[in-house]
């Protein structure tokens, strides 16, 4: 809030000194229109044009802050990226981790956006907090690694307007994974095989209301945007029918229950599933897989923004030219198995990351994949469903 | 010192008069006011902004509508009363469910169910007093024994090692049972040889992981308050009662337990509040099955987002631990 | 005038409605052991208690050394206090415990004395430890209690009476005008009671300090006191020394509350040669008392009563029977009736087995006039 | 039948005694069993299975060295900890001084409303964390208040006041207020009184009361998570750790965390005698 307070203040700043030398040449009579319409349309030109005025110097030109408090998803970063960060920036990054974008959104509803700089949320989430106000418009002058990003996440769908508020960070897909150690060499096509009895007491499903939610909607060939409540209600039946023959409800822990045979098949998130996939792999070969059902499922991009009342607006900035870099974001992909938006960073992302499949889908599969959106009043419906769900 | 201030009795007579009467007031002031500010300010305050905010409503997005027309009751309602039904309804949908549960080869009396936050709710209360009664079947014997048995010289010994875990962090115990839980590990390797457990079977993400866990953190409240009581009783009196023509049975039982009463009481109060409201445990140890009225409200602030319900669901909580106190208060126990 | 270490004028002190002491006027001589005697529950350790400054008279004043002390809190106060249960402090050694009173009025060798300003009042409070002149006079006092070289020893290492002997050494250490003791050997047996009760009497004329005594042992009294206060009910019932209060006792209730008695009430009349009393038609010639009202009573102690042939004779002379005799040893203690019912106590002295009586004889009491007491109220 | 069973139930009450050492025995091994276990894991040279693999110290020389293990970042930890330690300390120096004024009052004064006000000061160590949590969070956020470590220790005072508070009244009912008279007697005045008598006769139950609420602050994780906004202490930080599952070096923090605890408590408990 103060960011823009500022913001504006040094706009009407400038015009004003513009003013008065304009008014030494040209005369008073033009000054004071001009000034006038100026004075009107301060504000909204401080939403309108900070990407390529000047004026929004204090968004991202400015002096680098000495801190940087980020939230963020659980296992983001290679080791070591964070301290490379502070090195190179002399910034102290502290951070917070979440496991959901609905536990992110409410922590910042609750203790106020002013708590952390930088946050990480998926694309229907950036289009609910920016309705909400809560993330403020990027200054891409500060971000010239913008154009690294391939072209098709330059555009994004969630994050419409002139304004960029959020940059893509990685992509990914959901999905079924499992250890053969534990099931045996199953064929999986569809989310069926997360009904299936068989699998009984050991399976998991994401903890994330839109997740489990898309799922059985997927596996109704329905859309997992709808708001058809009759649409979400089977779907709700449908996870209510499923509960028995789960374990547990787990966003973070996947991984780990893969690796260590405790839990198999699970709802997983592709990258979760990889770097279970690379950390048992032994000898060409490793028992983990990932299969995108046919009936399709969940793709999702994660992207940095910054919040409406952060701190340390610059030190966010260099943050997130930071991990635009080509280097860095491969490195980062290399480390988590998502997806990278950086075109750039391609040439250095390991090749047998780049031809699996299941981590760069082929067209045919991404058809069937939907993006999460933001649905409104409709958010209420599932999170509904969900809490009854959870409850039984 | 002030021996020899005679000469000025009078003059600080007034000023004594009041330091007498300092000692009295004041003194009770002094020494209440910063806790009682604090207790006032941090504690009361925020449970009755919490209050208030469970008459509120929620907005899509999570945000907390407050204003005089969003104000009622409908949060309480909604977590007793099943949509479209009355209260009458919901109350026979509540005992119908319950008697369900309780009572095998009985099914379906009612039609209704009761919302899944009742159930929720009585769930909680019945892992409370599973861990109670375990704990008290498991922690009484053995209170009994250092208590009684045990030489005089041990006794410290015995129960600083009782108390021990409790002062080890909370959340490391529980992963130590984690990992004692989970497949494959010593425990369940060593359970394997039974014939009934699978190779490669786990006992985490279930309620019994979570009524392990329970027990696990809070039996030392049992024992504790057992064990002091036992220790104050006169053991003649259980001669004299054996004298007198009981059994060692029937002695234990109208002469020594009784008199451990307080202990068991205090224990049962000390076991049942934080079982019954517990989050983290249910969270870290349980599956789809085992979640209790604490994570319910945790996720009202957290992932759900329905900070209205959850608050409602935290005083609808209190109400129960209250209940508990006033019922142990009523057996004759007292607070401290 | 007089030296009075403790004067008390009217001091009344109510706890809510009950009231405990009751406008008492007390007047204590410097030097002199004077005991507060009476049943527990009588006020006599609250009046103590507003001698020493832990309660405040509801009414009256309380002069130590002819100054007005009455609202003067207990640490400014020139007494000390011999507790019941000594209250030791269980976390300091003898020679700490003993000093301690020292170490308050601020002995630290340069001789300062008095409270002297915030720097003095916080130097007191980190003061620690002890000095030489402190260290001497505490060996001195250990000394006096006849417990030398026990400085380092715990309280809890110390038997009953040597707690009781280093409470009374440290109360005595300042000094202090009068000496406060709060039924102190009531915790000791018998045998050491005893001997307590003279090395304190000793002590006391040693140092020549006011001692005031709270007790509920007459024994006790009598043996110590130079003068004893009987109280009863919050009130002071009689002053006198030890004598007074036995052979005199001023109301019925000293006489009661004191040795043994036989009480006898009736109508009072002057006599041409005294007074007499009348009850059941039988006179008891008793020695004149111009306090008596019309129905009094009078008190004859046991051991004044004859019996056998040299009762004959005396001013009042009976038959009685005999209805219980106690053997005590050095004397027996006989109930004889009168044949009006009226009963007495009789104490004899047993010089040889032969003279001894038998429940069921009948026998001759008698007792002189001056032997008994007339009693008002 | 009936004295059949009579004797029976009396012939299994005779042989009890060895029956409660069994019993007893089966607690202790159930208390430390899991501890035991965690320990010797934490030596495991394996990545990730629960599975006993052989022996090593190579996840302790890593983790002190500052390697990260396992997604268990030491400096990350280091940082909890003292955030941990900062908390807990402030707290206990507060609650200690206005738990023991609290313990005072309530122990030598009466006034209107003290049943009530008892009440209320037993309330914070009853009530379920995650109300106390979440009606702070609540207060502060409508007070404006910025979440921190300063609302979490103001948090945390909110119940250390109350065990400090209980713990010490426990102590003052057993103390014999004839030892405060005998040194005013002395000469000593209401302040030297405290100070030289009262404060170190009731010494233990102080401590006893600082020792608890110290422990009580360290392991919360319920209350804090929810009122220190974007900090984290060392249960906050375990927390996230072990929600990602079982690993090294969760093991290694996990082991540190509890055999560093268990002797410093131990340590206490060996000066002070028992406290609880």
């Amino acid at each position: 809030m103060s960011q823009q307070q500022s913001t504006s203040d040094r706009r009407t700043f400038l015009r004003t000194t513009g003013a008065v030398s304009t008014a030494g040449l040209v005369g008073l009579a033009g000054c004071s229109g001009n000034s006038g319409s100026d004075g009107n349309s301060g504000s909204d030109g401080s939403d309108g044009g900070s990407g390529d005025d000047g004026g929004g110097g204090s968004g991202g030109n400015g002096e680098i802050e000495d801190e940087l408090r980020v939230f963020q998803w659980g296992d983001y970063w290679p080791d070591g990226f964070i301290s490379g960060f502070e090195e190179e920036y002399d910034v102290s990054v502290s951070v917070s981790l979440y496991s959901s974008n609905e536990e992110m959104f409410n922590a910042l509803n609750a203790g106020g956006t002013g708590q952390y700089d930088l946050i990480f949320p998926s694309d229907y989430m950036v289009n609910v907090l920016n309705e909400q106000g809560m993330i403020q418009p990027l200054n891409l002058d500060a971000l010239p690694n913008f154009e690294n990003l391939s072209e098709k996440f330059r555009e994004a769908p969630y994050d419409p307007g002139e304004d960029r508020f959020s940059v893509p960070y990685q992509w990914g897909t959901s999905g079924i994974a499992y250890n053969e150690e534990m099931v045996g060499d199953i064929e999986v096509n569809s989310w069926e095989t997360m009904w299936n009895e068989d699998f009984s007491g050991q399976m998991s499903m994401l903890d994330d209301v839109r997740e489990a939610m898309g799922a059985a909607l997927k596996y109704l060939g329905y859309s997992l945007n709808t708001t058809e409540e009759s649409e979400v209600e089977e779907a709700k039946e449908l996870l209510m029918e499923q509960k028995d023959l789960l374990s547990t409800y787990d966003s973070s822990d996947f991984p780990t229950n893969l690796i260590n045979e405790q839990l198999s098949p699970v709802h997983a998130w592709s990258g979760g599933a990889f770097q279970a996939y690379w950390e048992t792999f032994e000898d060409g070969s490793s028992p983990v897989n990932y299969v995108i059902p046919e009936e399709g499922g969940v793709v999702w991009v994660d992207t940095a923004a910054i919040t409406t009342e952060a701190e340390n607006v610059n030190a966010a900035h260099a943050f997130i030219n930071h991990f635009l870099d080509a280097e860095v974001g491969a490195e980062i992909t290399n480390y988590t198995y998502y997806g990278s938006p950086n075109e750039a960073a391609e040439e250095y992302i390991l090749d047998e990351i780049l031809n699996n499949e299941s981590i760069y889908p082929d067209d045919e599969t991404m058809s069937n994949l939907e993006y999460i959106q933001n649905i409104g009043q409709a958010t209420t419906m599932y999170s509904n469903a969900w809490q009854e769900i959870k409850s039984a | 010192m002030g021996r020899d201030s005679n000469n000025q009795a009078s003059g600080i007579d007034a000023q004594l008069v009041q330091r007498v009467r300092r000692n009295q007031w004041t003194g009770a002031i002094v020494n209440l006011s910063p806790s009682a500010f604090w207790l006032g300010v941090f504690f009361l305050a925020p449970l009755a902004v919490m209050f208030f905010f469970s008459f509120g409503e929620r907005g899509a997005f999570g945000e907390v509508l407050l204003a005089a027309e969003n104000l009622g009751l409908q949060q309480y309602r909604r977590f007793f009363i099943p949509e479209d039904t009355s209260i009458l309804v919901a109350l026979w949908a509540t005992v119908a469910w319950l008697i369900e549960t309780v009572v095998p080869g009985i099914e379906t009396l009612s039609a209704t169910q009761p919302t899944p936050y009742v159930r929720l709710l009585f769930k909680s209360i019945g892992y409370g007093s599973l861990a109670t009664v375990v704990s008290f079947a498991v922690g009484y014997p053995m209170a009994y024994y250092i208590g009684h048995i045990a030489p005089e010289r041990y006794q410290n010994l015995l129960i600083v090692l009782v108390i021990l875990p409790f002062w080890a962090s909370f959340l490391v115990r529980i992963y130590a049972i984690q990992l004692l839980l989970s497949a494959n590990s010593v425990l369940m390797s060593a359970l394997a040889v039974l014939p009934f457990v699978e190779q490669g079977a786990s006992l985490m993400y279930s309620q019994f992981a979570v009524l392990l866990g329970l027990v696990y953190i809070w039996i030392p409240f049992m024992i504790l308050p057992v064990y002091s009581s036992i220790e104050e009783i006169d053991f003649t009196l259980q001669e004299a009662a054996m004298d007198l023509g009981a059994d060692r049975f029937e002695a234990f039982y109208h002469v020594i337990f009784p008199q451990s009463k307080p202990g068991v009481m205090a224990g049962s109060v000390l076991v049942f509040i934080p079982s019954a409201g517990a989050s983290v445990i249910p969270e870290l140890l349980g599956g789809t099955d085992s979640q209790m009225i604490g994570n319910f409200i945790a996720s009202q602030f957290g992932s759900a987002g329905n900070w209205p319900l959850g608050a409602a669901g935290a005083f609808v909580l209190m109400g129960v631990m209250l209940l508990s106190i006033a019922a142990y208060q009523r057996g004759g126990g007292e607070l401290g | 005038m007089t030296d009075y270490d403790v004067r008390l004028e009217g001091v009344t002190k109510r706890f809510d409605d009950v009231v405990a002491v009751n406008d008492v006027d007390l007047r204590v001589e410097s030097g002199k052991f004077l005991t507060l005697l009476g049943p527990s529950g009588c006020g006599k350790t609250t009046l103590l208690r507003c001698i020493d400054g832990f309660e405040t008279p509801t009414e009256g004043a309380v002069y130590i050394k002819d100054e007005d002390v009455t609202n003067v809190p207990p640490f400014e106060r020139n007494t000390s206090m011999v507790f019941q249960s000594y209250a030791l402090f269980p976390h300091m050694t003898v020679g700490e415990n003993v000093a301690f009173g020292l170490q308050m009025q601020g002995v630290d060798g340069s001789g300062e004395t008095g409270r002297g300003g915030v720097g003095q009042a916080v130097k007191r409070l980190v003061r620690r430890g002890s000095n030489e002149e402190i260290e001497s006079r505490v060996e001195e006092m250990l000394e006096l209690v006849e417990l030398p070289g026990t400085k380092d020893r715990q309280i809890s290492e110390l038997s009953g009476g040597q707690q009781q002997r280093i409470a009374l050494a440290r109360a005595l250490i300042t000094e202090p005008a009068v000496l406060l003791l709060d039924e102190p050997l009531g915790a000791l047996d018998l045998k050491l009671r005893q001997n307590m009760q003279v090395e304190l009497k000793n002590l006391q004329e040693e140092l020549n300090t006011t001692f005031i005594y709270v007790t509920h042992d007459q024994e006790e009294a009598l043996t110590m006191s130079d003068q004893i206060a009987v109280m009863n009910d919050g009130h002071v019932e009689q002053l006198g020394t030890a004598t007074e209060i036995y052979e005199e006792p001023a109301t019925e209730f000293v006489a009661d509350f004191i040795g043994e008695t036989n009480l006898v009430r009736g109508d009072y009349s002057d006599t041409a040669d005294g007074a007499a009393i009348d009850r059941n038609g039988r006179t008891y010639v008793v020695p004149s008392n111009p306090e008596a009202d019309a129905t009094a009573g009078f008190a004859v102690r046991p051991e004044k009563i004859r019996i056998g042939d040299e009762a004959a004779g005396l001013d009042n002379s009976f038959r009685a029977t005999i209805i219980d005799e106690i053997y005590k040893g050095n004397l027996g203690k006989f109930v004889v009736e009168l044949d009006d019912g009226g009963r007495f106590t009789v104490d004899m002295q047993i010089r040889d087995q032969g003279s001894y009586l038998q429940t069921g004889e009948t026998v001759q009491i008698g007792w002189a006039a001056e032997n008994s007491v007339v009693l008002t109220e | 039948m009936m004295g059949a069973f009579r004797r029976a139930r009396a012939a299994l009450f005779e042989r009890g005694a060895g029956l409660l050492v069994a019993q007893t025995a089966f607690v202790y091994l159930f208390l430390y069993l899991p501890i035991a276990v965690l320990i010797t894991l934490s030596f495991n040279d394996s990545r990730y299975a629960v599975v006993w693999q052989g022996f090593t110290t190579k996840w302790y020389t890593a983790l002190l060295q500052g390697e990260t293990v396992a997604r268990v970042d030491p400096t990350a930890a280091w940082n909890a900890l003292l955030n941990s330690v900062e908390i807990a300390v402030a707290m206990v120096v507060i609650s200690t001084v206005f738990g023991t004024m609290l313990a005072f009052a309530l122990d030598r004064y009466d006034f209107p409303g003290k049943r009530l006000f008892t009440g209320v000061v037993f309330m914070p160590i009853i009530i379920p964390s995650i109300v106390m949590g979440i009606s702070l969070l609540l207060f502060f956020n409508i007070a404006g208040i910025q979440l921190g470590t300063g609302t979490a220790i103001i948090g945390h005072v909110a119940f250390g006041i109350s065990f400090v508070a209980v713990v010490v009244a426990a102590r003052l009912q057993t103390f014999d207020q004839t030892m405060e008279e005998a040194a005013m007697d002395l000469g000593a005045n209401e302040l030297e009184t405290l100070r030289f008598v009262t404060l170190p006769m009731i010494k233990p139950g102080i401590f006893a009361g600082a020792l608890l609420a110290f422990a009580m602050s360290f392991d919360d994780y319920v209350v804090t998570f929810f009122i220190i906004g974007q900090e984290n202490t060392l249960p906050i930080f375990f927390f996230g750790m072990v929600r990602q599952g079982i690993s090294p070096g969760v093991n290694v923090v996990a082991a540190l965390i509890i055999v560093v605890t268990m002797a410093l408590v131990a340590v206490a408990q060996w000066f002070q005698g028992p406290t609880w």
